[in-house]
């Protein structure tokens, strides 16, 4: 008797001790119609049109919508509107308001919404001083109702490459606590925010698109960075999880995930300052470009997950990508060494790489770039700083000799180009040609597609001739998804569209 | 030798300590053999090594778990100890045998009351008819037995508020408080002063005669076992080497090391024949010190929050030295003499003045372990007394480096040498001269700065008498040849008597008699004099 | 004598002045970081005009000593501001994470002292033994193994054994405090180790040197048995000089914790420290150093206090 | 004659011997490393990437198709260089300011003291990357950042130490000669510190070996390309399944090294207690 009450105590306490244990390794039951998605960049703003880092975008994107919006092909499809007709000059954008849509806090969308909030992001409401949120639409005159509910816009100058900016979310007419309790028409509604650890989303049951979205519930959740995502996600506490390398996503269980990929229309970039010795030598610059073999650079950064790149686009972006550039820059290292030869550094030089240390991938490149430079006597020492101090001194300071970095953009190609401008504030590099500035003047003026296409081409056949950096890869979004969830898609941008994801039936 | 009855017995009792490498070293106890008779008090002398202790801890059973008994037994009232269980004869321990320690600093737990320590005493022999206040009134009477005028008080105390004679008190009465048969104290006095040590021996005999108990007294100081132990055992080397009855041992010795010992313990300097200088009073003083008064304030803040004179130790000291003067202070413990001192050097604020007539004033201090750096040689020691002093220049002169440097060691050497070192000491160590030499160095130090007066604080209480003879001996040298005037400070009355034209006696921060040393010693005027010849008397016999 | 309220004023104010020098180095030091706040929170797009108008915003403009007098009045009203990346205030910011972090370095100390008490007491009750020994070996080789190291080598061991993985799932004391508490045992674990070999090192040899003591010889010629003596005498003066000891463990662990989280990606400061780091959220970041300086600060002053009640003696000095 | 030759008792030797050994392994990697390595420590090799420990790599290769046995070399280095110049940094500040405050006591004292103490208020960990995020990661603010966390410890070992020995009569009596205070901090006292200082800047060289790696591991401490252990584990970690051989040599060198060190400290601990007696 006695024996078997204090075999009921163990056993009781074994229990105790294996529940303890259990409740830290419970998974995400079935039965629950959610899914968590890991994030390794801390979010931190929710307002459609103050949101800057790309980490922020991926969440809204799911709370707000634009006029228009991206779909996972990277095609520009109406969204709260239905249609927009845009004047012959490319100075008037008149769009035609959805009908039947609810924001999340429960009132009707109307076209004074859609103005309230266009002209907050152009920065044109009353109390505003003007500058506009959303840079791009800073060109943007007025914005006014025509008819009941058509909504039109009016630029200062002509502009025919805006249209990917009218993706910009929509909010409540007046309302202006978007940071604190986001309401958009969007297929999920912003529950809660607990810094470092996780913003919840919930359904939202009153989406114009019937049907949409299938999860009741999902949980973005911040994680250090990949290597803890990856541990959690081999653990099971979260489903979906991006921007992984191909090394590391096979090291997943191929029975619990699936792994997408997609390109990611990033354009990494091995950023020479133009303006700083020695770098503003021609001859250097294309020596550096010969004496890199982006083939290796891809291999050791991901896993040979990546497309090489030798110009300031990347291929997804279609027909304005000039296919004629490929491989002009294959590595030969005795051109390169003569190249250098020429421009009076037969013997190298010292450089300095400063690269932002949140970013494996850059700093993995710089690592690569270091070892095969050594091979045209150019010896690169890597100088790691926080994102704080990269924005500073390298992207706002320009106080820098080389960087590693990856350009995001839309899937528009003025924006792709836009910083090679000589006034452009995103000129970090310093990069300076007059024709360069005189062909992108011309191409928000202009109409016809295929004269457009052919003004990329030649502002990308410049920018390679002159080797104003080293273009590497676009490097391949690697997500790995929960064998229990079907329907996510790879998006070639900075987004987690949840909308489409449902668990798999069985 | 006649029958008595013998309350321990040990028996042929052998003792090592063997290791694995060495299974059967050299005994620590060998073959020692010896009764304690009822009622007496035995004394056990020897140096430092002998195996006293360890005799007494095997007849406690306290030994190390390291020690091994090779042979022998130890009988207590009949029974066989070494026979016995460690349970049994844990419980022997404070019911029939009491311990006392030398260290009375160390051997109370510093976290408890002197009253719950003694308590265990009581606990630990389980005795379910005592109450807790029982055991209270049991403690108090004890701690009054003592000698305790405020038992009461003394039990809610810890160990840290009394002074050392107290401590050694609550011991003794812990010992004692079971009324054991045997009480062994293991040294109990070397660390007090000659006062408390008379009034803790009296005590002692006291508790021998009124609880009866026997005692065995450890002491390697063979003077202190004088009108207090009946018989005294003398070992050296792990052996009993002399046995017999207290005054034919001190009176009589028939073993050539009891009588070795028996002059060590007294500095008899009669033998040496000492001529200090004479002195000229009419000559300006060398030192006058006018109404010192100092203390050890604890803080700023402290001080200035209380502004009383609680905390000094000096009150209104005034002293002169004459020049060749060899000026003796005595006084006991803590009566101020070193706060005096350090006064004197300059070494503590005081108010009143002191004023040196030469510029340099040399010391000595008591302790010859510290009183070099151990990280330095002697030549180094030297070289910065020299380079301290303002002779440093006449004695380097001018030149070259190397001639500069031959002249100052050539200056060190002398010095050295008519401190009876020769030149071989030069590149040794501290740690590679006995406490003699060490001392000869701290004078040698001195010297070359050639100051007109050494202060001497109780140079020699830490050596052994021929050392001791042999620094006298320097001293007096110095003061004749060099007429070097010294200021003496010690609690030896020999030496007083025999090298100091004048005397001060100190009591309680204040000199309470000043005069030659015959007319203080002879006839002294006040009370603490004659209480410190009258202790001195009673342990040094003299 | 000095009192005992002497005692305690005197550490009281060497406590304000520590704090008072804390909080002058923290802000000396991240005044000087290179890097502009509001250039970092709108990014890099944002024109110089947006990024002025938040730096008036936020204060940034005024002189030094007004700032310093501004955020040590907030650090003192426990309201320290509003953390520029978050937009949240900082005490809350803090607040949510300090149960990762305290309830971490607590389940660690706690493990510290079951582990490391009794096996030093068995130790040192035969020292030199063939126990004591492996025990010493093994305590000196957990000593060199960083906290990051064994936190690497637990996670695969517990993944490979048990096939358990505790890693990344934190849950909050208030869903459920078991799981909460099961969540913290392997990282708790992983700062504990070698914790444990320096505590069990210092109260081993402390046991040693107290069962030597003069007053232990006394006790047993009082007849005192030796476990008594032991709980009434030599644990008592060894807990003494262990208190501080105790402390100073208790700081390691804090400081420990902070890289120890990282590694299994839990959501406690060290996490919240890096990221106001790279982004420059000063007043975050200022808020969780003085913070966590503070605790470190009342902790040995606790530790003061309680060796000043232990040890009847430091009521003298 | 006192006995002049110290008995090494056996304990202390054991310590010695297995300190010396571990110790040895790295230091003896860290000399080979300076004059050759198999491969360069950074080259990198895509064809060769994560190979296992073979005969051509005996330690394998990294994600870079680096060697790790030329890496763990070349780390040996850094660990050695940084902990020791930051000692360094520790023991000069630490003894400038420490010895004064014993000596002198009173307002020195606690000044010194108070500063120390605000010091040692933050986690150590904490203040060395504060430290290092505030100045930029760079080898050289490493070994400030630790030379001033580390600078109370020495300044308590010195300033306990001075409280001690300046009660000596050995000092009393270099003040009574006349020798200045700063001659006897310096030449009086200063000597007989070193007996305390040498343990304390053994065990110093292992704390701060602990927080670099730390530090590293962190990313705030050797910058890539250049190998620290710390930054080769953590860099591991992504690999933690697939390539252990990555983990496991740089973790034993780092543990090898601290360990060894150590013990050495266990043995002048052991010798130095025993000799004291």
């Amino acid at each position: 008797m006695n024996r078997i009450t204090r075999f009921i105590a163990i056993a009781s306490v074994f229990a105790l001790m294996v529940s303890v244990l259990a409740g830290c390794t419970k998974k995400p039951a079935d039965a629950n119609n959610f899914a968590v998605v890991g994030i390794t960049q801390e979010p931190g703003i929710f307002d459609p049109h103050t949101v800057v880092a790309a980490g922020d975008e991926e969440i809204i994107f799911n709370i707000y919508e634009g006029l228009y919006k991206f779909d996972n092909e990277g095609n520009l499809n109406p969204c709260l509107a239905t249609d927009v007709e845009i004047s012959e000059d490319a100075s008037v954008y008149t769009f035609k308001i959805r009908e039947g849509v609810k924001f999340h806090d429960g009132t009707d969308l109307d076209p004074i919404d859609v103005v309230y909030s266009l002209k907050r992001a152009a920065g044109l409401n009353e109390g505003q001083d003007g500058t506009a949120l959303v840079r791009e639409l800073d060109s943007v005159k007025d914005v006014q109702i025509t008819s009941d509910n058509r909504v039109e816009v009016t630029l200062e100058e002509s502009n025919s490459e805006l249209l990917s900016y009218f993706t910009t979310g929509i909010i409540p007419e007046g309302y202006d606590n978007c940071q604190n309790a986001p309401v958009g028409t969007g297929p999920f509604k912003f529950d809660s925010y607990t810094p470092g650890q996780s913003v919840i989303l919930v359904k939202n049951d009153n989406y114009w698109q019937k049907g949409l979205p299938y999860l009741d519930k999902v949980t973005f959740k911040v994680c250090a960075d990949m290597d803890a995502g990856l541990t959690e996600l081999a653990n099971g506490s979260i489903d979906i999880f991006p921007y992984l390398t191909s090394d590391r996503a096979k090291q997943l269980d191929s029975s619990k995930y699936n792994i997408l990929s997609n390109g990611s229309n990033m354009v990494q970039i091995f950023a020479l300052n133009n303006a700083v010795e020695p770098l503003n030598d021609l001859r250097v610059r294309q020596a550096i470009n010969y004496a890199i073999n982006r083939k290796d650079i891809i291999s050791v950064t991901m896993d040979g997950a990546g497309v090489e790149l030798t110009t300031a686009m990347s291929p997804a972006m279609g027909s304005y990508y000039d296919t004629s550039l490929d491989g002009t820059f294959d590595q030969n290292l005795e051109k390169a060494k003569s190249l250098m030869a020429d421009a009076g550094y037969e013997n190298g030089f010292d450089i300095t790489c400063t690269v932002p240390s949140s970013y494996l991938i850059h700093v993995n490149t710089a690592v690569e770039l270091a070892s095969e430079l050594k091979a045209i006597g150019i010896n690169l020492e890597i100088k790691q700083v926080d994102w704080a101090t990269w924005l500073d001194t390298v992207y706002t300071g320009r106080q820098y000799e080389t960087t590693v970095i990856a350009l995001t953009s839309t899937y528009a190609p003025y924006d792709v180009l836009e910083r090679y401008q000589t006034e452009s504030g995103g000129n970090f590099i310093n990069y300076s040609n007059s024709k360069v500035d005189e062909l992108m003047a011309r191409i928000p003026g202009t109409i016809d597609e295929n004269e457009k296409v052919s003004l990329y081409h030649q502002v990308l056949g410049i920018l390679t001739d002159d080797a104003c950096s080293v273009y590497i890869q676009d490097p391949t979004t690697i997500t790995a998804v929960s064998t229990r969830l079907e329907g996510y898609h790879v998006y070639p941008m900075y987004v987690q569209d949840m909308s489409q994801v449902k668990l798999v039936s069985n | 030798m006649a029958h008595h009855i013998h309350i321990v017995k040990v028996h042929h009792l052998t003792l090592s300590f063997p290791t694995r490498k060495d299974p059967n070293p050299k005994p620590v106890l060998d073959d020692v053999d010896f009764g304690i008779r009822d009622g007496e008090i035995l004394g056990l002398i020897g140096n430092s090594g002998s195996g006293k202790t360890m005799t007494s801890l095997a007849i406690a059973g306290l030994l190390p778990e390291s020690a091994s008994i090779v042979s022998g037994s130890i009988k207590f009232a009949g029974k066989n100890l070494l026979e016995m269980n460690p349970k049994e004869r844990r419980a022997m321990l404070g019911k029939d045998i009491g311990m006392i320690f030398q260290e009375p600093s160390t051997a109370l737990d510093p976290l408890m009351t002197c009253g719950k320590q003694l308590e265990e005493v009581l606990t630990a022999h389980k005795d379910s008819s005592m109450t807790p206040e029982d055991r209270h009134k049991t403690i108090i009477s004890m701690l009054g037995t003592v000698g305790f005028a405020t038992p009461e008080e003394i039990c809610g105390r810890y160990p840290h508020q009394l002074s050392g004679g107290q401590r050694q008190r609550v011991l003794i009465a812990g010992a004692a408080l079971l009324k054991p048969r045997l009480l062994i104290c293991d040294e109990p006095t070397s660390s007090l002063d000659t006062v408390t040590t008379v009034s803790i021996l009296g005590l002692l005999k006291d508790l021998c005669h009124k609880l009866h108990i026997t005692i065995l007294f450890i002491s390697h100081d063979l003077s202190a076992v004088r009108g207090f132990c009946d018989r005294v055992m003398v070992m050296k080397d792990g052996k009993i080497i002399d046995k017999d009855t207290t005054s034919d041992i001190l009176n009589n010795p028939k073993n050539t090391y009891t009588a070795e010992l028996l002059t060590n313990a007294r500095l008899d300097t009669r033998i040496l024949g000492f001529e200090p200088a004479t002195v000229d009073y009419s000559r300006s003083p060398v030192l006058t010190a006018n109404g010192i008064t100092a203390g050890y304030g604890r803080s700023l803040f402290e001080r200035v929050k209380t502004k009383s004179a609680d905390n000094n130790i000096l009150h209104d000291v005034s002293l002169e030295v004459f020049p060749n003067e060899i000026l003796g202070l005595i006084g006991s413990s803590g009566c101020g003499k070193t706060t005096l001192i350090r006064s004197l050097l300059g070494l503590l604020p005081h108010s009143g003045i002191v004023n040196i007539k030469s510029s340099s004033i040399g010391a000595i201090f008591q302790d010859p372990v510290s009183c070099l750096n151990p990280a330095h040689t002697i030549k180094w020691h030297m070289a910065e007394a020299l380079k301290a002093s303002d002779k440093l220049k006449a004695f380097a002169g001018s030149g070259t480096r190397a001639e500069r440097n031959s002249r100052i060691l050539a200056r060190i050497t002398a010095v050295l040498e008519e401190c009876g070192l020769g030149a071989e000491y030069l590149l040794r160590h501290p740690k590679e001269l006995s406490g003699g030499q060490r001392q000869r160095v701290a004078i040698a130090m001195c010297l070359i700065q050639e100051p007109s007066l050494i202060i001497a604080d109780e140079p020699f209480s830490s050596l052994d008498a021929s050392s001791s003879a042999e620094l006298l001996k320097l001293m007096t040298d110095i003061n004749r040849e060099r007429h070097t005037a010294f200021l003496l400070i010690t609690h030896n009355i020999h030496i007083v008597r025999q090298i100091c034209p004048r005397v001060l006696v100190m009591d309680n921060g204040r000199i309470c008699e000043e005069g030659t040393t015959s007319d203080v010693l002879n006839d002294p005027k006040s009370d603490c004099t004659s209480r410190l010849l009258e202790a001195e008397r009673q342990i040094h016999g003299v | 004598m000095q009192s005992k309220a002497g005692y305690l004023t005197g550490k009281l104010i060497e406590l304000i002045l520590t704090l008072l020098l804390v909080s002058l180095l923290v802000f000396t030091a991240f005044s000087i970081i290179p890097g502009d706040t509001a250039r970092v929170m709108l990014g890099p797009q944002a024109s110089e005009s947006q990024v002025d108008l938040l730096r008036a915003q936020l204060g940034l403009d005024k002189p030094l000593p007004v700032r310093y007098g501004e955020w040590l009045w907030g650090l003192l009203s426990f309201n320290p501001g509003t953390s520029y990346a978050y937009n949240m205030s900082v005490s809350e910011l803090i607040g949510q994470r300090l149960p990762v972090t305290l309830g971490m370095s607590a389940i660690a100390m706690v493990m510290v002292i079951i582990i490391s008490y009794p096996l030093a007491i068995l130790s040192a009750r035969k020292p030199g033994r063939l126990g004591d020994q492996i025990c010493s070996v093994i305590g000196h080789v957990l000593f060199a193994i960083p906290p990051y190291v064994a936190s690497l080598l637990l996670i695969l061991l517990a993944s490979s054994l048990f096939s358990l993985l505790t890693v990344g799932t934190y849950v909050k004391p208030s869903d459920d405090f078991l799981g909460y508490v099961g969540c913290l045992l392997l990282p708790s674990f992983a700062i504990a180790l070698p914790k444990i070999a320096m505590s069990f090192k210092f109260l081993r040899s402390s046991i040693i040197e107290q069962r030597n003591a003069d007053y232990v010889r006394t006790s047993k010629s009082h007849g005192l048995s030796d476990l008594k003596i032991l709980v009434r005498h030599v644990l008592p003066n060894s807990n003494v000089s262990s208190i501080t000891i105790i402390s100073i463990i208790l700081s390691d662990i804090l400081g420990g914790s902070l890289i120890v989280e990282q590694v299994f990606n839990l959501p406690g400061l060290g996490r919240l420290l890096l990221s106001a780091i790279s982004r420059r959220d000063f007043p975050l970041l200022s808020g969780i150093v003085f913070y966590l300086a503070l605790i470190t600060v009342l902790l040995y002053f606790i530790s003061d206090i309680a060796s000043s009640l232990a040890d009847p003696r430091i009521r003298l000095k | 004659m006192p006995n002049t030759h110290k008995n090494r008792s056996p304990e202390a030797s054991a310590f010695y011997t297995a300190g010396l050994i571990l110790l040895g392994i790295v230091v003896a990697a860290f000399i080979v490393s300076l004059f050759w390595t198999p491969y360069a420590p950074d080259a990198t090799d895509a064809a060769s990437k994560l190979v296992p420990p073979s005969l051509e790599h005996p330690f394998g290769t990294d994600n870079f198709g680096r060697d790790v046995l030329s890496r763990v070399m070349s780390a040996s280095k850094y660990t050695i260089f940084i902990s020791a110049a930051g000692v360094a940094i520790a023991l000069i500040l630490g003894t400038v300011a420490g010895i004064p405050a014993g000596y002198y006591g009173g307002f020195t004292d606690r000044g010194i003291m108070l500063l120390g103490n605000s010091i040692m208020c933050f986690p150590g960990i904490l203040l060395a990357l504060v430290a290092v995020a505030v100045f930029g990661p760079s080898v050289t603010n490493v070994i400030w950042a630790l030379g001033l966390v580390f600078a109370p410890t020495f300044a308590r070992v010195c300033r306990v130490g001075t409280m001690e020995i300046k009660e000596l009569d050995y000092i009393t009596h270099a003040h009574v000669m006349g020798v200045k205070p700063a001659r006897i901090m310096a030449f009086h006292i200063f000597p007989n510190l070193v007996p305390q200082l040498l343990p304390a800047t053994v065990i110093g060289l292992a704390n701060m070996t602990l927080f670099e790696s730390g530090m590293s591991y962190l990313g705030l401490g050797v910058q890539p390309p250049d190998a620290s252990f710390g930054k080769m584990l953590s860099d591991a970690q992504s690999y933690i399944r697939v390539a252990p051989w990555l983990i496991v040599f740089p973790a034993l060198m780092l543990v090898f090294y601290i360990l060894g060190l150590y013990f050495i400290s266990e043995g002048l601990r052991v010798s130095l207690s025993k000799g004291g007696k």
